[in-house]
């Protein structure tokens, strides 16, 4: 089994969850609210009010298979809006 | 004798708490008004600001001008983008340039309650109907800002993320705070021609609360601004530049045209103010949906870190003068 | 000439709002409460609600409708829950029928105000004590419910988690949402025993706010009702249909009983949406904590969805024609 | 006939509401009252505390009174701490003897608050001044504590984190919530001074929703005094007994300096009120920043979960009759 | 070292800690205002204000052993209000 | 690529930022408003209002080699006011 842990922008989070629907996860998890850096912006809390939107931290369980299929996807919406996405190895307790 | 307006603007409440939260940051205070308080006060603002202005327009009517003056502000708010565009493409890009000239040929609404405070402070009277130019100045600007990328950049953009003209209208028209303050004033407008008493029961909610929620909210902006404006060093002299003279040109042309349209010096005033603010909430939402190429650091940070307080603290007294040399007071 | 009383109702500010909240969701705007918000309107109506609605009692102590009344609520909101889940049976299996129940046999603070402020507009007379009525009809359905669970359900539920009585009351009566409009209604009530100064100093945050607040409240609910009701569709239609039918039906048995109980026009109203009106935070509560078998998206979608918004921008005028029709004015 | 003044104390709104919310967790209610929405209420309390003592201090000036209470209480927030620390050694290390000992010298503004509200509902005057003494109580016992710990406190404390005197006077005077107090005094003194009409319009805001906002937030207190009332048992029956003791003790104390001072009753009793308060807001904050060795559980569970509840419920009633002891009515 | 990702409904909370702190874990983080997609149910942020409760995200570093101990336990909790558990491999720093 | 978990008083928020600025990592993400419980003290949600302050949990995805550079600033950091670090394994997507 694997976890998935996407991170960017929230304005991004439906099109993000389309994709994990489309590609049939078994679920998924949001958090909102989450602020920080990356290679190309600074996202602060004041992003909030302002509607410029503060980063989703979505965290996905699921197998190797359904993350191949989803790849291109993820990669597209990230790669336009920005955004970071790992793979790490976990096993269900 | 009449006393500095400068000062006599500074010490209204607002104005200190403003200042209090920009002195908190500097001073290196905690103090902290913890997401989302300040999404609760702007929401706040914009809903009543919008129902108040819906009243005001029912009650006021249409009279002779209404409709030149919400025509002339929804041409400042096509016509300044684009010169704001042509001045910073001597140094951005088509993106960048483009996201920053629309949030400047739109409005701030909190800039525009602002300068009302301080007209009613001294006791200048003016037309609720200015809320409308308010409300009218908001979306023209993205739309041009949009427009400006479309046609203006470079044809290698991603194509599923191309811009239609639909996209365009949805962003400009049904993004958030747009479309509370326009929706809140049809609320406001219905209300008051069917339901007089509605209007009653809401004003201790949005009249008699509205100041205080305002210093609140400032309180806050007065962080923001301070935590902003360090990091508009690495945007550049230019841009710092840009931030400070575009409202001031803005404003100059404002005051002509008011004076044009034959305003009286609280009319005169708002409509000034609203040519010289720049958007923070409407513009900057709509653009890193819509162009994620452009730095939201380059447009928010001018607006909130420098126009904003720069209209609040001297803006507004500075166009008060300007307005009463330019306009005269019996035309 | 009568103006159309369901026209006249969604005129007035609160509806307008939560029409406005609908429309974004439709139209895809992007504007957002962010949570926890709108808890705080919601903790904030129900402290005012309970508040103002024991000072009521208070002053106008126990007449003779008062006790039979109450009674008669109690009554409602514990056969209501039986003939939802003699119905939800034929398609549902016990847990869901029976949460389903539940929440229509209970209340919506939210619906009461709006047919409060409609009666105001109406300028329509209705007494203070209809407020317990409220508070009281919120527990017995939920406790009808977890009965109808414990007798009904398959025997083979987890031992740990077997309802004992102590439970069903406790999630019944501690509930949060019915713990605050209980014990505010107590504070109302010996404030206005003992400190009717308190009353007055209350007054500005219960009293004059509350009709704002109210507003924005719904603003919110029109977002979420609007993010509801298109997952209704996988509950089905039989679903769909139930939660139309039956606040109709509970409103027509209602009407009967409130003019068996000689309630005036206004009394009878409220009596009739306390009926017709189903829960979408007490019961949703309770049933998620205790009932975890049963889907919570059937429940809250259904109420939140389609029951509360029809309630809200038809229901109430429609009850109060009925009220007119079968409730003589003068008996 | 005298009503019981404890009773009558009990039965006022805002006690009601913070007993409504202890009894909430005694009943394992899911009442909850999410954050930030407590730092909202706790926000808008110190920045209507400060304005409204402000324009209270810039209306009465500064008469024979004012200096010498002023002195005397910044006096007592020296002397407090230091009393406190060597009772409290007896039994604790230097870090959390000092942070202890630092909330017990500073003050609490919602116990300020509902002294006042007690002498208003006894018709007993006090005057604006007194908010000057809240206020400048609030930092002195930082910075005694904060010596303490840097004379009194083993040599090994690592290098990077000394204390220097501008951190500790950073901490004690640029806390978020001694900033956001003294600030808006400020702020209400300047109001008061040159823009009288900004008064008015922040009355609504600051004034009359302030009793209702102070419920609301004694709401919450009550809910977390409550959960932290149990973690008192970890911390042993000495600090237990300190939390009531001390309180006492500082208000006896207390009492005598009031009369010492003449300070009529409404005033003698707000002294005593400062005295016998322990802070829950600044003093932990600073602590836990700059003395993280000090177990906050300590100093945070006996100021909110045994003072405070001690000092709202019986304390000011006591303290009340104490005051009418010992300082003669007529002088 | 390991690392144990709980996500669960925040009504579940209580009864989660008492299980981890039976189990004397070192210690626990939590994170509340979590919506996702599970299996069971969806879900959303207006389950705040409805008081259905959204998901609470409980992180756990500790040993293999606790979480043996553990095990039953948390299962039991997670079956009957629905939830997840995850275990991966984890090094302090 | 390596996963940096760290959990701790957000009021020591901005030291962390700057050592991990000061090292050069590629981003982080920040998430406020945890709460839970160390071997030292337990953070419970009025912690926020007290002005106490809650957790904060940064997420970092980078080299190892970069963990290594900054591992005795966090160290420090974590040391005085309390906090944990773990590292896991992670591979971008
Ligand atoms: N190396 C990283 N580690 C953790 N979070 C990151 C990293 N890089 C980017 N992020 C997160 O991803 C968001 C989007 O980054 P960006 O691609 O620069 O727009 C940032 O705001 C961070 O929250
Ligand atoms: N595969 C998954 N990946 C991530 N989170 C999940 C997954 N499945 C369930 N969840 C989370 O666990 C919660 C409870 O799921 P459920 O068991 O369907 O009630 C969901 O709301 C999600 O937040
Ligand atoms: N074993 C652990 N697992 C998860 N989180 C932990 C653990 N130990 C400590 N924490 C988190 O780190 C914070 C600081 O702990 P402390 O070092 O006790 O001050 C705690 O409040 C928890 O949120
Ligand atoms: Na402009
Ligand atoms: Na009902
Ligand atoms: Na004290």
């Amino acid at each position: 089994m694997k976890r998935l842990d996407l991170i960017f922008s929230e304005r991004e989070l439906d099109a993000i969850i389309k994709t994990l629907e489309k590609a049939n996860v078994p679920g998924y998890t949001v958090m909102k609210h989450a602020t920080g850096r990356g290679p190309e912006r600074v996202v602060t809390e004041d992003m909030e009010f302002t509607g410029l939107g503060s980063n989703a931290h979505v965290i996905v369980f699921c197998e190797q298979e359904l993350i191949d299929k989803m790849r291109d996807n993820i990669r597209d919406d990230l790669s336009y809006y920005g955004g970071v996405a790992y793979i790490s190895e976990a096993t269900p307790l | 004798m009449e006393v500095n307006p400068i000062l006599q603007n500074v010490l209204a409440p607002p104005v200190l708490f403003f200042l209090i939260g920009a002195i908190s940051v500097i001073f290196k205070s905690d103090l902290e008004i913890p997401a989302p308080l300040p999404k609760l006060f702007s929401l706040y603002l914009l809903l009543a600001i919008g129902f108040k202005g819906g009243i005001e327009i029912q009650k006021s009517g249409f009279n002779d001008q209404v409709l030149p003056t919400l025509s002339a502000a929804i041409l400042m708010s096509l016509v300044i983008p684009l010169i704001g565009f042509l001045i910073l493409r001597f140094k951005f890009d088509v993106f960048n340039s483009a996201a920053i000239a629309a949030a400047y040929g739109s409005i701030s609404a909190v800039t525009f309650i602002s300068a009302e405070s301080f007209l009613e402070s001294q006791k200048i009277a003016f037309d609720g109907f200015m809320v409308g130019a308010l409300a009218l100045m908001e979306s023209p600007a993205i739309i041009v800002g949009l427009l400006l990328v479309k046609f203006a950049a470079p044809k290698n953009r991603p194509k599923s993320r191309k811009m239609h003209l639909s996209a365009i209208l949805h962003e400009s028209l049904l993004n958030g705070s747009v479309y509370l303050l326009l929706s809140s004033l049809i609320v406001g407008f219905l209300t008051a021609s069917s339901n007089p008493s509605g209007i009653t029961k809401m004003e201790p909610f949005t009249g008699q609360l509205f100041y205080g929620a305002e210093c609140f909210f400032l309180l806050d902006m007065g962080i923001v601004a301070a935590q902003r404006l360090p990091r508009l060093k690495n945007a550049g002299s230019f841009l710092i530049g840009f931030a400070i003279f575009m409202p001031l040109f803005n404003a100059f042309i404002g005051v002509f045209v008011a004076r044009f349209l034959s305003l009286g010096p609280g009319n005169g005033l708002l409509f000034v103010v609203l040519c010289a603010s720049a958007s923070y909430l409407a513009v900057p939402a709509a653009m890193r949906m819509t162009v994620p190429e452009a730095k939201s650091s380059y447009y928010i940070s001018t607006t909130l870190g420098l126009t904003f307080p720069f209209n609040i603290v001297l803006g507004i007294p500075i166009y008060m003068s300007l307005v009463k040399t330019i306009i005269p007071l019996s035309p």
